[in-house]
């Protein structure tokens, strides 16, 4: 097998680059995909590890795979109400000024 | 199928379901006729979950393969969200008519949110914490998002939900590491596998994992660096919900927080030479950056985030200076636990006043406060009574919890960050009595009385006389405490 | 026998306070509320007369009146009141004081009486609180009681022109600081105090025997030192003072008469209650910094008050002064030396009968110059001259409470005065020598500044008829405001003639106390 | 080398450039458009790695959720609030260069994590059919979570509709 | 009869064989032979999979101008060759030769992604149909589900090409595509997950093995209730996915012009075109795997039985076509929510129940 820290590398390149990208981008939608990209990362990081990873108990054998199927439904939810509140916002701003409207100041 | 003391087991859990998607129904099928009537369904709701939680108490049980503690620990926080629970609501009725078309929707999500709390409190596995703690973010986005037109509000959410967002995602990094290593998702797994290990490295895996989980539950208690959230989504939300994200995530995040590393830590010894320096320059950071900006504040749901980041300064001292071993009644944790009880009922009494007064006027800012004792004669008294408890000043119920969590951290030796912490209550008092001042001491320039409310009234009468009584009678509370911490000695 | 004598002295006030809150709003309401809360305030004076003069036994050096329960068991806190020698004067001239300042008050407050004799019967609650506790945790949460209502009094009743919720916060936050570090030290000490398998204490008589940290010097010092803050920025101590002058300005009359007649003593009472009994060793240790900053208050508070324009003002600083010769017998009680205890035992005796008498004395004075501000609505000295003729009873009422003020034989001041440097040429000689250059001050300050300003001199004519056109009339005394101080110059007079009515219950007490620290 | 184990390495290192090609598209591009579709490319990426690790299920769902849900989503936003995109403002932030840092930071923590950490890593066993036993486990043990989770969309999708509708 | 059922099955193992023998003359190492001869085998029966589709689309658009006419009483193309069967031949040289235009303003690299993430899909799809007893390129135990997973790629390419071109009419006709396919994704998952529950499999063999019973003819469509709500759900909702009439209002030519792909000429248009009868073709491929039993079936070859069926459901959905009238957009939501999920849901919750019963009986 690949040894595990060619995946655990790649998800922290990944991770790290989504990271940035929700940290430094404008425009809230640009920040949600870097927030996608870092939930991504963590389930390679899952998946390798349930691949990998000897269990402390043997009952919990797809503990990693589970885990990642509800990290992928919740970020599915998490992006629905972000749409929600992004075009919430669009609608009550009448104006389409890019400052006005540009939240992503921290 | 989960047997029948299972269910028995998180019959305040399922109540609360049932609850929820009762009022979700109805206001489905019946919409506006019945919109009145689902805010008292869902005290119904809170107050039978509520009486399921206090039914349980001492009941100790692991369910579903070790993944949800149902403990006295878990209990204790079970029996504090739907209080607080009960109070928003309460405080939601008048504030909602005439902002709102979606009353029904609002209590869905707050029953919705008071049962994510209860699932925080009991997590005892990486996926379940996780879970839970997503829960209580999305209901809580939601809820701040809630009066669409409102461009606050909306703008309040989206800055909230993307924080919060790359933080939970960061603190996600950090759950996988700790399942990485250990190959389980339970806790208790986790922490055999620290024992277990000579290994420095495992300790170095530990200190990064947890620094991550701290970031996401550092950003549901609002802690420093994680706090930014804070005062925008207080601003921006319906002040209910300000009222509620003050107290309910704090508190879980808390329950979160003790529970996780007083169960995964202890495993390894030497991890606290690391892991102490970390939490007491947070903990620093948090109360004094808290206070410093409370005090340029003029609005007032903006002044209370601030001062309610502060506060989790002072609640993380006890959890520095945690030690459950000997007798001694300052435990730290026994004191995180009154400490965030006390201002569970201080704060969102401090958020009753203000919806009060915004409720008739719609007034946040301080300096329009003036000659509130005037208008509102028992609304500004009782801003003294919490905003005393805020600050730790006897005889009231913050005083207890500051008095406990200092404690800790004399018995535990920190006398700076102890001396630090009670010097930085003598700030905020600055700040309280700034709006104490406007209220008191100023002209009003309408002069109008206002009208509060029967159902806030209540609340603030409620809130108040809790937060005495806790002061005066304060021996039911650590008795609930030391029973609390029982399991996790 | 009274049951739960001192239980009902402090739940007295309370109750009226409440019962302010509920009388119904109406025309009358406002008098109404001022004669229920004087002759309410009447009750724990007659109570605490009762017990000090009938039942209280000046010879024991026990506590008397005890009552104990058990309130917090988990952190073994009780509910433990009784008084001592010490404490049943200082209970009885708050009681005294809270009469006069609300017999005086019902006079000259209109603005939101309500809140006014609530805040005021408040404060009575705390200040007895703390002066009969005998647990350090009761001890403390009536420390802090009084601090709000006296917030109040000052803020909202202050004189508008000295800036009276500058000042108010200044002596809220001022206070918060020292006690939040007492805190600190309380728990401390319980926690030193607790072993493994008995609980620690905050009881100040155990704590006396238990004297935590006595193997540790460093958190002994520590743990000192916070409690000194508190009680140094209440008494208030150089340099600790500066908050004292802004709020006494700006109180209104009776909020500065409690405040230099009551609150002060806190502070020094603490120092004997507390820091003596508790913190012997350091104590000693540290006498020559503690006598030192005595000393600065002595004299730096009299010249600092000399050079004052606000009549005000300048007995405000004369309290700092005042307050310093209480420090300073305190420091000379239980300074390191041959002296031996009779000289310890007068010195401490000097101080605690000044506390008494600085009390007194002052809250006199500042009945006075509120007297005089309510007609002149100026406080300036120089504007002044020429009184003495022209409004006669309060002519000898100034004199006499100044010549009492700045310690003329036979009058109480002087007693006390003379005491603490008897007893401090003992132990501290030098200091002692220093300090008088602040009884001579303050005869300056007093016969130069107040005297010679306010009574002699010609009366401006001109300037107070043009003055009568604004409403202002310098007009005498009247009834109600002798009936007021009537009785604070009986005690001066009193005390002066005839020191052992209170002296021998001191002198008890203050042997027991010196007697458990001094081999 | 086995046959097998080079299609591994040839499948990981396909990939995972795909995954982190399109990751940095995403986060670099000004057009926010591109970016989405950069992200649509490292998703694919992602699932590939899921395929290249055995666990074909999480791989499906991935694309299913993940390319067929939360992209979509995502590009309705973007079309919805079009007049946002289009600004002459960079698509990045003043802090970029701190973030950077920050990102860089991180990354050499969780390397170090990752290659000093002494895994506990075990011998392949990845029986052949685990989806019936996905389900049996999600029915069973995973009950509560998932009938949590049920209920969280449920709510969301509530939430969600009240904010967004007209 | 054995050699014309496994004609192709053979064919491969005979072509295998062939190749085997000629890269053991390489003189490779064991390992890279197997890999050299995997991986050419799975490059040929791709490009045949190809193959395969572009013909039936050839035929399939032959057949639909064929049959259109038929309804509309007329012949149809009959010039270019036998039955004008070489006309989509013709067709395609047309587009190939057509000017490409791209408009100005649009962004010229999602205009030219959009037909190919169209197509794409598709073809993927491809590699887990069975087309006959063993003719499968992957029997992936998770089929269904990732046919699903690559159909909803599609949704992102014609979002795409209406965004990208620039037009208002692309950009409304994109936003009615992706909301009506994403709309319709969900019944049509509903319903497939009743037949997941009746086969117990996700394997798309394994689902055509489930309905092998009584010679052949015991398909899912059969079980009786729930097997032909089922259908009826998903072929409903499988024609809106490909948008089809009655559900074209993507592209609604009296509304929207020609909906996302207004601005697209030449061999991009020509691309879109292949793409919808590529996504026509496996949405009834699957609806045949899923309910008519794929390739089981009595005396003929298993893989003439599902060309057979498939272009049953093929002309079925032409003949709704030419019958129906376009839905309007909102009825069309409305469609999707409120009456096909519904159905659905109940359906599922009916499956469940009935399973049992259904075994007992053996109707599955």
């Amino acid at each position: 097998m690949i040894p595990l820290p060619f995946y655990l590398l790649l998800a922290a390149a990944l991770f790290c680059i989504g990271l940035f990208g929700a940290l430094a981008r404008r425009n809230a939608i640009a920040i949600l995909m870097g927030i996608e990209l870092m939930l991504n990362a963590v389930n390679i990081n899952l998946i390798a590890f349930w691949r990998y990873i000897q269990p402390a108990a043997p009952t919990w054998d797809l503990a990693g795979q589970i885990f990642a199927l509800f990290v992928i439904t919740l970020a599915a939810a998490e992006a629905a109400i972000a749409l929600a509140l992004v075009i919430a916002i669009y609608r009550s701003r009448d104006t389409v000024n890019v400052e006005e409207v540009d939240l992503m100041k921290w | 199928m989960p047997d029948a003391q299972t269910l028995w087991l998180i019959s305040p859990e399922l109540v609360l379901a049932i609850f929820g998607l009762a009022i979700l129904l109805f206001a489905i099928i019946w919409r506006e006729r019945v919109y009145g009537a689902l805010a008292w369904v869902a005290l119904v709701g809170l107050a039978l979950a509520l009486a399921a939680a206090v039914n349980l108490w001492g009941a100790h049980a692991r369910l579903f393969a070790g993944m949800y503690a149902v403990d006295m620990f878990a209990l204790f926080f079970k029996i504090v969200a739907p209080i607080a629970g009960i109070l928003v609501v309460l405080i939601s009725m008048d504030y909602l008519r005439e902002r709102t078309r979606y009353r029904g929707e609002f209590f869905v999500l707050l029953t919705f949110a008071i049962l994510a709390m209860m699932m925080m409190a009991s997590s005892a596995n990486l996926l379940m914490i996780f879970l839970s703690i997503e829960f209580l973010s999305y209901m809580s986005y939601l809820l701040t998002g809630f009066l669409r037109e409102d461009r606050k509000s909306n703008e309040a959410a989206i800055k909230y939900l993307l924080y919060g967002a790359i933080t939970s995602a960061v603190m996600l990094y950090g759950l996988s590491l700790l399942y990485g290593i250990s190959g389980s998702l339970n806790l208790g797994d986790v922490a055999l596998t620290f024992s277990k290990s000579a290994d420095t490295s495992v300790q170095t895996l530990a200190l990064v994992a947890t620094a991550l989980v701290l970031a996401g539950l550092g950003f549901k208690i609002s802690l420093v660096p994680f706090h930014q959230w804070a005062p925008d989504a207080y601003e921006g939300a319906p002040t209910p919900v300000t009222a509620f994200l003050s107290v309910g995530p704090k508190a879980v995040g808390f329950a979160v927080l003790l529970r996780f590393t007083l169960t995964t830590l202890p495993g390894l010894p030497e991890f606290a030479n690391y892991w102490t320096p970390l939490l007491v320059i947070i903990s620093i950071a948090t109360m004094t950056l808290g206070n410093l900006v409370a005090l340029r504040q003029t609005n007032v749901k903006r002044l209370l985030a601030y001062s309610s980041i502060a506060q989790a300064g002072y609640m993380l001292i006890g959890l520095v200076a945690v030690n459950l071993g000997g007798s001694s009644p300052f435990s730290g944790l026994n004191g995180v636990l009154i400490y965030l009880f006390a201002y569970l009922f201080t704060n969102l009494g401090a958020f009753v006043c203000v919806i009060a007064i915004e409720n008739a006027t719609g007034i946040v800012e301080i300096p329009e406060y003036a000659g509130l004792v005037k208008r509102a004669p028992l609304v500004a008294a009782l801003f003294i009574v919490f905003f005393l408890s805020l600050a730790g000043i006897p005889p009231t119920a913050g005083f207890v919890g500051k008095f406990f969590v200092f404690g800790a951290a004399l018995r535990e030796g920190f006398l700076v960050l102890a001396a630090i912490g009670v010097l930085n209550s003598v700030i905020s008092v600055f700040y309280y009595f700034g709006v104490v001042r406007a209220a008191f001491f100023l002209e009003p320039k309408d002069t109008s009385p206002i009208r509060v409310a029967p159902l806030v009234t209540l609340s603030l009468v409620v809130t108040a006389a809790m937060v005495l009584l806790i002061a005066v009678y304060p021996e039911p509370l650590f008795n609930l405490a030391a029973w609390s911490m029982a399991m996790l000695k | 026998m009274v049951p739960f004598a001192l239980s009902l002295l402090v739940l007295l006030p309370l109750v009226g306070a409440a019962i302010v809150l509920l009388i119904p709003k109406g025309q009358k309401s406002d008098s109404l509320i001022k004669w229920f809360a004087v002759v309410w305030s009447v009750i724990p004076l007659l109570l605490a007369s009762y017990l000090w003069f009938v039942l209280f036994d000046p010879n024991a050096s026990k506590m008397q009146f005890e009552e104990a329960y058990l309130w917090i068991s988990s952190i073994n806190v009780r509910y433990h009141v009784g008084v001592d020698g010490l404490s049943m004067p200082l209970v009885w001239l708050t009681t005294l004081l809270t009469v006069l300042g609300l017999f005086y008050s019902s006079y000259v407050i209109h603005e939101r009486a309500r809140e006014f004799f609530f805040m005021f019967l408040l404060l009575e609650t705390g200040m007895i609180g703390v002066f009969v506790s005998l647990d350090f945790f009761l001890f403390y949460v009536f420390w802090e009681l009084g601090l709000v209502p006296m917030y109040f009094l000052i803020a909202i009743w202050g004189h508008a022109e000295d800036r009276p919720q500058y000042s108010a916060i200044k002596f809220f936050l001022y206070t918060l600081v020292g006690s939040v570090l007492m805190l600190l030290a309380i728990i401390a000490m319980y926690i030193n105090t607790s072993t493994a398998t008995t609980p620690g204490t905050f009881d100040l008589i155990e704590l006396a025997t238990k004297r935590p940290f006595a193997n540790d010097f460093v958190f002994a010092s520590l743990a000192f030192w916070g409690i000194f803050l508190a009680f140094a920025i209440k008494v208030p101590l150089f340099p600790f003072h500066t908050w004292l002058p802004d709020a006494h300005t700006a109180a209104p009359t009776a909020g500065s008469v409690i405040l230099a007649g009551i609150l002060l003593k806190l502070g020094t009472y603490g120092f004997v209650r507390v820091l003596v009994p508790i913190f012997p060793q350091v104590f000693q240790a540290n006498v020559l910094p503690i006598a030192i900053l005595a000393t600065i208050s002595i004299v730096y508070g009299a010249l600092v008050a000399m050079a004052q324009t606000d009549f005000k003002r300048l007995i405000a600083y004369s309290s700092v002064n005042h307050m310093g010769y209480v420090i300073l017998g305190v420091a000379a009680a239980v300074a390191i030396g041959g002296a031996n205890l009779t000289d310890r035992a007068i010195a401490l005796n000097g101080a605690m009968l000044q506390m008494f008498n600085h009390g007194v004395i002052t809250g006199a004075l500042f009945f006075i110059v509120g007297i005089l501000y309510e007609r002149a609505h100026t406080r300036d000295l120089k504007s002044f001259g020429g009184l003495g003729a022209k409004t006669p009873v309060y002519g000898a009422i100034l004199l006499t409470a100044s010549f009492a003020s700045l310690g003329l034989p036979g009058l109480a001041g002087f007693i006390s005065e003379f005491m603490v440097f008897r007893g401090a040429f003992a132990t501290l000689p030098l200091i002692a020598t220093i300090c008088v250059l602040g009884i001579v001050f303050g005869a300056a300050m007093m016969l130069w500044k107040v005297i010679q300003n306010v009574l002699l001199g010609v009366f401006d004519e001109k300037r107070w008829a043009e003055q009568e056109k604004h409403g202002v009339k310098l007009y005498d005394m009247t009834r109600f405001e002798v009936i007021t101080l009537a009785p604070l110059l009986f005690l001066m007079v009193l005390i002066g003639v005839y020191p052992s009515v209170i002296l021998n219950t001191l002198n008890t007490i203050s042997v027991a106390i010196l007697g458990q620290i001094v081999k | 080398m086995s046959t097998d184990l080079v299609l591994t390495y040839v499948g990981f290192f396909m990939m995972g450039a795909i995954a982190l090609i399109g990751a940095v598209l995403a986060v670099s591009q000004r057009n926010i458009l591109r970016a989405a579709l950069g992200l649509i490319v490292s998703f694919i990426g992602v699932a590939g790695i899921y395929f290249v690790l055995e666990a074909e299920f999480v791989g499906v769902v991935q694309i299913l959720i993940y390319v067929g849900a939360i992209t979509i989503l995502i590009l309705f936003a973007i079309m919805l609030t079009r007049g946002l995109m289009q600004g002459t403002t960079s698509g990045h932030n003043s802090q970029w260069l701190a973030a950077a840092l920050l990102a860089m930071l991180l990354f050499a923590a969780l390397a170090l994590v990752a290659l000093g950490t002494n895994w506990n890593v075990a011998a392949t066993r990845v029986s052949s059919d685990l989806i019936p036993k996905i389900g049996a486990e999600l029915m069973t043990t995973y009950v509560l979570p998932f009938e949590a989770v049920s209920l969280l969309l449920l709510a969301a999708l509530v939430g969600a509709i009240v904010i967004a509708r007209e | 009869m054995d050699i014309l059922n496994d004609l192709f099955v053979n064919a491969q193992i005979w072509l295998t064989d062939a190749l085997r023998a000629l890269v053991a003359g390489f003189g490779l190492a064991q390992d890279a032979e197997a890999a050299l001869v995997a991986v050419v085998m799975t490059l040929l029966s791709i490009f045949a999979i190809l193959l395969f589709m572009v013909l039936m689309v050839l035929i399939l658009i032959w057949l639909e101008r064929k049959v259109v006419a038929r309804i509309q009483d007329r012949l149809g193309p009959n010039r270019v060759g036998p039955w004008g069967l070489l006309q989509p031949v013709a067709d395609t040289i047309k587009m190939f030769t057509k000017e490409d235009i791209v408009p100005a303003n649009a962004d010229r690299l999602i205009h030219t992604l959009a037909p190919i993430i169209v197509m794409v899909p598709a073809v993927l799809a491809f590699a887990v149909v069975p087309f006959g007893r063993g003719m499968q390129a992957i029997d992936l135990n998770i089929g269904i589900l990732y046919v699903v997973a690559v159909g909803s790629i599609g949704t992102i390419g014609i979002f795409l090409a209406g965004y990208g071109s620039n037009n208002k009419f692309s950009l409304i006709g994109g936003m009615r595509a992706v909301a009506q396919m994403v709309s319709y994704e969900v019944p049509q998952v509903l319903t497939i997950v009743a037949v997941v529950l009746m086969a117990g499999s996700l394997s798309l063999n394994r689902i055509v093995e489930a309905q092998s019973g009584w010679g052949g003819l015991r398909w899912f469509l059969f079980a009786f209730p729930v097997g032909p709500i089922a259908f009826v759900v998903y072929y409903l909702s499988g024609l809106a996915e490909v948008n089809r009439t009655p559900f074209d209002l993507p592209e609604g030519e009296s509304e929207l012009v020609a909906g996302h792909h207004t601005e697209y000429s030449g061999m991009k248009w020509g691309l879109f075109y292949l793409g919808e009868y590529f996504n026509f073709f496996v949405m009834c491929s699957i609806g045949a795997t899923l309910f008519l039993g794929g390739w089981n079936g009595p005396l003929l070859p298993p893989y003439v039985w599902f060309i057979v069926k498939v272009y049953a459901l093929i002309v079925l959905g032409m003949w709704i076509r030419m019958t129906w009238p376009r839905f309007r957009v909102d009825q069309l939501m409305g469609f999707a929510w409120k009456v096909l999920v519904p159905i659905a849901l109940v359906n599922i919750v009916l499956t469940s129940l009935a399973l049992p019963v259904l075994k007992t009986i053996g109707l599955i």
